[in-house]
């Protein structure tokens, strides 16, 4: 069994060191990058029904390899482990890995550099199995980095395009703010805790940190008159990493631009698996979270002002990507939104079903891509639906499983997270959610009209199907987003069940009321969108404006710019790091630095200058010199000799 | 027997004498001799207080520098020669040419 | 009879050191140097080291004082000192340096002198070559070999420090 | 140490002094003699019978010959260097072994290394260091040459003592490693012991064979005897570093060679030919104990034993004046090709497989056979080499001359 879920990482890590060392061939690196995240996802099959077979209360297995750090105090174990969590996380990321992998064979055809695509993407899934595997903060670091870093990679794929590199170096900036924080959250538990591990090895070692939550309990730190509980010190921590890897408010800039990456790679990383790696920590670490009162209001609020910030500007985008990516940013609000309610099934719930139909969209919308010669602004779109059946179909399923309409994988999760809002109370975040899923039915249906119906308005190419590599992961992907719901059926809860060993947590009550008022919502929303793109299709111009910016004027211009933070960040904080470089380059480098250096060198000259006098090259001279230094030596040692 | 402090003495003003050659005389090879004469000056105290216990280590230790001043007297005089070869002169007092 | 040859041979020493100083011609200066390491080479006999007697008189004055007068005879550099001196002010200087280290290293040296055993089973162990051979050949194996290995060095740099024709 | 010790010690001094000089003057008639005979010529034959009186008239002569300084000589090292060259060749004769008289009337004592008191007055002392006295004052014989050269201010005399320093002390390093193997085969530094230990007829030859080779080269260098004889050579340098020398002061250079050449063949015949061994010479001494005993034994194995190592002696005499006859002087750079290429890597080859060899193999007869092997398939070996002299560039063969076509 340990070296079964040792296999999960090592599959993929294997593929890495083929495309890097081995494999020239574009045919064999897709075949084989492929074949072994697939050999990896069956893996998991297995291990995870290893899992099940084994009593509830025993369901973790921790495996070390070798002890990775051992300086006295500070030790880390390179340890995996592989718990109900890890499994569901594992398999999503295998499985949907395992079909964009595929999926990238037929759309990356002909790129000059697709060895090292799928090397980059290999080592993608490595390192983000490593990040649900760890064991330990530091390991998870690990991964938590080498994602970023394969995030970087392969959206600055195209690295020719200005934007790509602009945009690769943006995410990984933006990150590191996240990161920051992340790491000032691993060295305050390792104060605090004496150790890095989640779990103890079951061995009888030492507990790790998430089972000695209750050793913090009331620990304060700070000023005696505004003191902070250490958890919440901690968990808030965290709760910023999280942040910059999971694109919330303030650090949901980077995302949207990271779609100048190819589509897969948004489709993987930048939807269903990369960005949902702070739900995952929060979900991870809910023991510190939970201890925290004031944290988890701070994560609600900053879920539920993402997901309404980001559904609203995803309204306004033509770019079909962006309207995508918008999106991906409000769903992953909803995650928040849910841990800070301590939903904590409910989140992982929305983030198995979003991982699936967002990557479906996503591939979806590469197909239309792909079909349309690269061409990403919906208003030289429209009409493809007799074109590209199997791609218009698959969207729509898609589409519907994200706006929440009865039975699609989208309504369940969701409505678990509203469910949940409600029964505890929580009326602001509940109208904000509700509020933003109205929304992200609207912005699906007037995505669908944009793209798939009305009239080609751009006649300078021709449509055509995508070839059954790419189209059969659709199919796959539509099918899961289609029946995703049912493993958390309220009836049958069974994914509560399979993570209560981990979460702690029974399921909510199935509220009626709120279903059918969503669904009708949603449903008309949907409808509404459809009906005014479709109906204005005729005014929508390439280059012109939205129909519906008639009615809201400025309102919908700041939509479209996201409410300006590109802006506002680039005015102040870049705009002060400018300043800042300028005054270090101009100023202080050459009259401070090189002032101090000249100085010390003409310091050392004069004085060298002075004592060369000394330096007759007589070595008689030198020979006295060192005699008086004898009998210095000499006459000090007799004296204290005496 | 003779006291082991006559010996120590002897070796101490043929120490002094070694130093004042190095600090007088200007012609390299007798400033080498010199040293040749500080080195048996202090091999001979050395013997001399091996004597008084009894300590075979100390001729051990003894035979090792006359040993290693065999191979530095070669090497020294090799220099010597190089250097007398592009002076044309062994006072050392020509070869300071590496000062301030 | 010990303190009679003792100072016999010691009034020798210190003539070959004194006249080695003094004397303006280095062949000269070498063979008063010479008297001076026979008369150590008996003081090494009269302190019951016969082996160190032998390698005195090999190494010191069977080979590197004939180095010495090969090497001034080789060059001519019998009188060098004829020019006049060019610091001369370091002259008194070093008389006086040299008395104060003769009466700093009497007084230290005589610190724990006293007088040696006298003859035994111990003495004849002292100096019977055998048992210097053991020490040097077991305890001493190491720095005997690292001796000869700088004996090795020193010859191949004299080869290569004498090489004529080519710039060094 | 009573005065009797010390009176001994001085008769003894006394007597081998005048000894060896007598031998000396006698020896250099019985190499004029001999040379003679060898180049069929008669020699000198006119003092004294079969001219026995030459060498006193030799003596009378350099006597009063006129005693002349150089003026341009170093004059306290001119007269320094023939006492220099004479003294080494006269202490080396302290530990020399020239037989075993024993005054405590035991001859069995004579084989005995155990008893302390060996009362033997054919040797003066018998150090513990007695070989390594030998080197170390053959290797302060060169400074009577080398002084003596450079102190005449003459070039042929300058070029003659630097000649000297040089081949001696290459020399010396092979003499040394042959002496060492000896050392080490008999594993004491004591001559007596060296020799007692070569009892039985078993000579140092057998087991030092190639080390008895290289001595002997080594040695006849070290006391520049023909074909070493550069230093002095009179065809290039005019006598070499005792050109400027006269009377008195060459005599004394005669005598230092011609005593170092007595006592380096005694030494051969010590190391290698076992002393004042010689087979019977214990049955004689028990014969003669039981039939007059004890202090007649003692007397007549004395007697007998210094008989046999002289006559050894004269032997070795006898080969050095016949290679003189027979053989040209090297050339010199070929004498220190041969110093340093060829005896000096036999004599450390012969060193190390003595130690391996007598490690090895514990029992002394088997192991000197061995080493007798040994040595003389290296000399085989050694002479298997191609010697043919590699052209130098200033030497043109006849051969080679090319003649024009006519």
């Amino acid at each position: 069994m340990e070296l079964l879920i040792w296999l999960i990482p090592l599959l993929p890590f294997i593929g890495f060191l083929l495309n890097v060392f081995v494999i020239r061939r574009e045919r064999e690196a897709g075949l084989v990058a492929s074949g072994l995240v697939a050999a990896a996802f069956v893996v998991t099959l297995i291990a995870v029904a290893m899992l099940a077979g084994m009593p509830p209360e025993e369901r973790r297995i921790v495996s070390t390899a070798w002890e990775w750090i051992n300086t006295g105090s500070f030790r880390v174990p390179f340890a995996i482990m592989f718990d109900p969590l890890t499994a569901v996380m594992a398999l999503l990321i295998t499985g949907v890995g395992a079909l964009i992998h595929v999926y990238s064979i037929g759309y990356m055809h002909g790129d000059p550099r697709v060895v090292r695509y799928f090397a980059y993407l290999n080592l993608f899934v490595t390192m983000m199995l490593f990040l649900v595997m760890a064991n330990n903060l530091l390991l998870l670091f690990l991964g938590w980095e080498g994602v970023g870093l394969c995030s970087f990679l392969l959206i600055g794929f195209w690295f020719e395009r200005k934007s790509a590199s602009a945009a690769a170096v943006k995410a990984f900036v933006v990150n590191r703010i996240g990161d920051a924080a992340f790491i000032l959250a691993m060295l305050a538990v390792f104060a605090y805790f004496g150790t890095l591990n989640f779990y103890g090895d079951g061995e009888g070692g030492q507990l790790g940190f998430l089972e000695r939550v209750s050793d913090i309990a009331g620990l304060r730190i700070g000023p005696d008159w505004q003191p902070i509980f250490v958890s919440t010190a901690i968990s808030f921590l965290l709760l910023i990493g999280a942040t910059g890897k999971s694109a919330q408010f303030p650090l949901f800039v980077w995302l949207p631009d990271a779609m100048a990456g190819p589509t897969p790679v948004s489709a993987l990383i930048h939807a269903a698996t990369m960005v949902t790696g702070g739900v995952y920590l929060m979900a991870r670490a809910e023991p510190l979270f939970v201890a925290s009162f004031t944290t988890q209001g701070w994560v609600a609020w900053i879920g539920a002002l993402t997901a309404l910030l980001a559904g609203t500007a995803a309204m306004a985008q033509w770019d079909i990507k962006r309207v995508l990516a918008y999106s991906t940013v409000s769903q992953l609000g909803f995650m928040v939104a849910a841990c800070g309610m301590g939903a904590y099934v409910a989140a992982i719930f929305h983030l198995l079903t979003h991982g699936i139909f967002k990557a479906l969209l996503f591939l979806a919308a590469g197909s239309v891509i792909h079909g349309t010669h690269d061409t990403q602004d919906m208003r030289r779109m429209g009409g493809l639906k007799d074109a590209m059946p199997i791609t218009f179909r698959t969207y729509v399923i898609g589409a519907l499983a994200l706006a929440g309409i009865v039975p699609f994988a989208g309504f369940w999760s969701k409505d678990e997270i509203l469910a949940h809002a409600i029964s505890h109370g929580q009326t602001p975040i509940f109208v904000i959610l509700f509020l933003t899923s109205l929304l992200t039915a609207f912005y699906m249906g007037r995505q669908v009209a944009l793209v798939f119906f009305g009239t080609q308005r751009d006649p300078s190419y021709h449509p055509h199907e995508s070839p059954q590599v790419m189209t059969v992961p659709l199919v796959v992907l539509a099918v899961g987003a289609t029946i995703g719901g049912a493993i958390n059926l309220p009836v049958l809860h069974w994914l509560t069940d399979w993570l209560e060993p981990v979460l702690h947590e029974k399921a909510g009550e199935f509220n009626l009321w709120l279903a059918l008022i969503a669904t009708a919502g949603a449903v008309g929303m949907g409808y509404l969108g459809w009906w005014v793109y479709t109906t204005n299709a005729a005014k929508i111009k390439i280059g012109g404006k939205d129909p519906a910016y008639r009615y809201s004027g400025d309102i919908w211009e700041g939509m479209e710019e996201a409410w300006y933070f590109d802006r506002l960040y680039q005015r102040t904080v870049v705009a002060g790091f400018e300043r800042l470089a300028d005054f270090l380059a101009r100023v202080f480098d050459p009259q401070g630095v090189d002032g101090l250096v000249m100085g010390v060198g003409r310091f050392f000259g004069g004085l060298a200058n002075g004592v060369r006098a000394l330096q007759t090259g007589y070595v008689r001279t030198y020979a006295l010199v060192f005699t008086v230094g004898v009998l210095i030596v000499l006459g000090v040692m007799l004296w204290f000799a005496r | 027997m003779v006291p082991t402090s006559y010996y120590v003495l002897l070796s101490a003003i043929l120490f002094t004498i070694g130093v004042l050659g190095v600090l007088l005389r200007r012609n390299a090879i007798v400033v080498f001799m010199s040293v040749e004469l500080m080195l048996n000056a202090a091999n001979l105290a050395l013997v001399a207080f091996a004597r008084e216990r009894l300590a075979v280590e100390a001729q051990v230790l003894v035979f090792f520098v006359i040993t290693v001043a065999a191979a530095e007297v070669a090497v020294g005089l090799a220099l010597l020669v190089s250097i007398f070869r592009t002076k044309r002169t062994a006072d050392v007092d020509e070869v300071s040419t590496l000062k301030g | 009879m010990d303190l009679i040859l003792f100072l016999i041979t010691a009034v020798i020493a210190i003539t070959g050191a004194v006249a080695m100083l003094v004397s303006r011609n280095a062949v000269h200066s070498a063979l008063f140097l010479l008297l001076n390491f026979a008369a150590i080479s008996v003081m090494y006999l009269l302190l019951s080291a016969p082996f160190l007697f032998a390698i005195q008189l090999t190494v010191y004055a069977g080979a590197i004082m004939v180095l010495f007068l090969f090497v001034v005879m080789l060059l001519g550099a019998e009188k060098v000192e004829d020019a006049p001196d060019r610091i001369a002010w370091q002259q008194p200087l070093a008389l006086l340096l040299g008395l104060a280290l003769l009466v700093v290293s009497v007084v230290v040296g005589l610190g724990g002198a006293t007088t040696p055993p006298p003859a035994g089973e111990a003495l004849a162990q002292f100096s019977d070559p055998r048992s210097l051979g053991a020490l040097l050949f077991t305890d001493y194996l190491l720095p005997f070999e690292v001796t000869g290995f700088i004996l090795l060095i020193a010859v191949v740099g004299v080869v290569v420090l004498n090489q004529r024709g080519r710039k060094i | 140490m009573d005065w009797l010790t010390i009176l001994i010690i001085v008769i003894q001094c006394f007597v081998i002094t005048l000894a060896v000089t007598t031998a000396f003057a006698y020896l250099t008639l019985f190499e004029r003699r001999l040379l003679a005979r060898l180049q069929h010529r008669v020699g000198p034959n006119r003092a004294g019978p079969k001219g026995f009186l030459q060498p006193a008239a030799d003596a009378v002569k350099l006597f009063f010959k006129e005693d002349i300084v150089p003026a341009m000589a170093d004059k306290p090292v001119y007269l320094l260097a023939p006492a220099l060259a004479v003294i080494p060749a006269l202490i080396i004769w302290a530990v020399i072994p020239f037989g075993c008289l024993n005054l405590n009337w035991d001859y069995q004592a004579c084989y005995d290394p155990a008893r302390a008191n060996l009362w033997n007055i054919l040797q003066i002392t018998d150090l513990n260091i007695g070989v390594l006295y030998v080197l170390a004052v053959t290797s302060i014989g060169v400074y009577g040459i080398t002084l003596a050269g450079w102190a005449s201010n003459n070039k042929y005399s300058m070029l003659g003592g630097i000649r000297s320093s040089a081949q001696l002390i290459s020399y010396e390093l092979a003499l040394g490693c042959a002496v060492l193997s000896v050392v080490m085969t008999y594993g004491t530094f004591s001559t007596h012991e060296i020799v007692t230990q070569q009892q039985g007829g078993l000579w140092g030859i057998i087991p030092q064979l190639l080390g008895f080779v290289l001595f002997m080269v080594a040695a006849t260098a070290e006391v520049v005897r023909a074909p070493f004889d550069l230093v002095e050579a009179e065809q290039e340098l005019t006598g070499g570093y005792n050109t400027e020398y006269g009377s008195m002061k060459f005599a004394l250079f005669f005598m230092a060679e011609y005593i170092k050449l007595i006592a380096v063949s005694a030494l051969a015949v010590t190391f290698f030919f076992g002393g004042w061994n010689f087979p019977g010479l214990d049955i004689l001494g028990r014969e003669v104990t039981a039939l007059a005993g004890p202090v007649a034994g003692s007397i007549v194995f004395g007697l007998v034993s210094l008989g046999a190592f002289l006559l050894k002696v004269v032997i070795f005499l006898f080969i050095s004046v016949w290679v003189r006859a027979s053989w040209p002087r090297l050339r010199y750079d070929r004498l220190m090709d041969l110093g340093w290429k060829w005896l000096l890597p036999l004599g450390l080859l012969n060193l190390v497989y003595t130690a391996v060899v007598i490690v090895l193999i514990p029992d002394r007869v088997v192991h000197s056979w061995v080493l007798f092997g040994l040595g003389a398939l290296t000399i085989a070996i050694a002479l298997g080499f191609n010697r043919t002299p590699k052209p130098v560039d200033n030497v043109t063969l006849v051969n080679d001359v090319q003649l024009p076509q006519s």
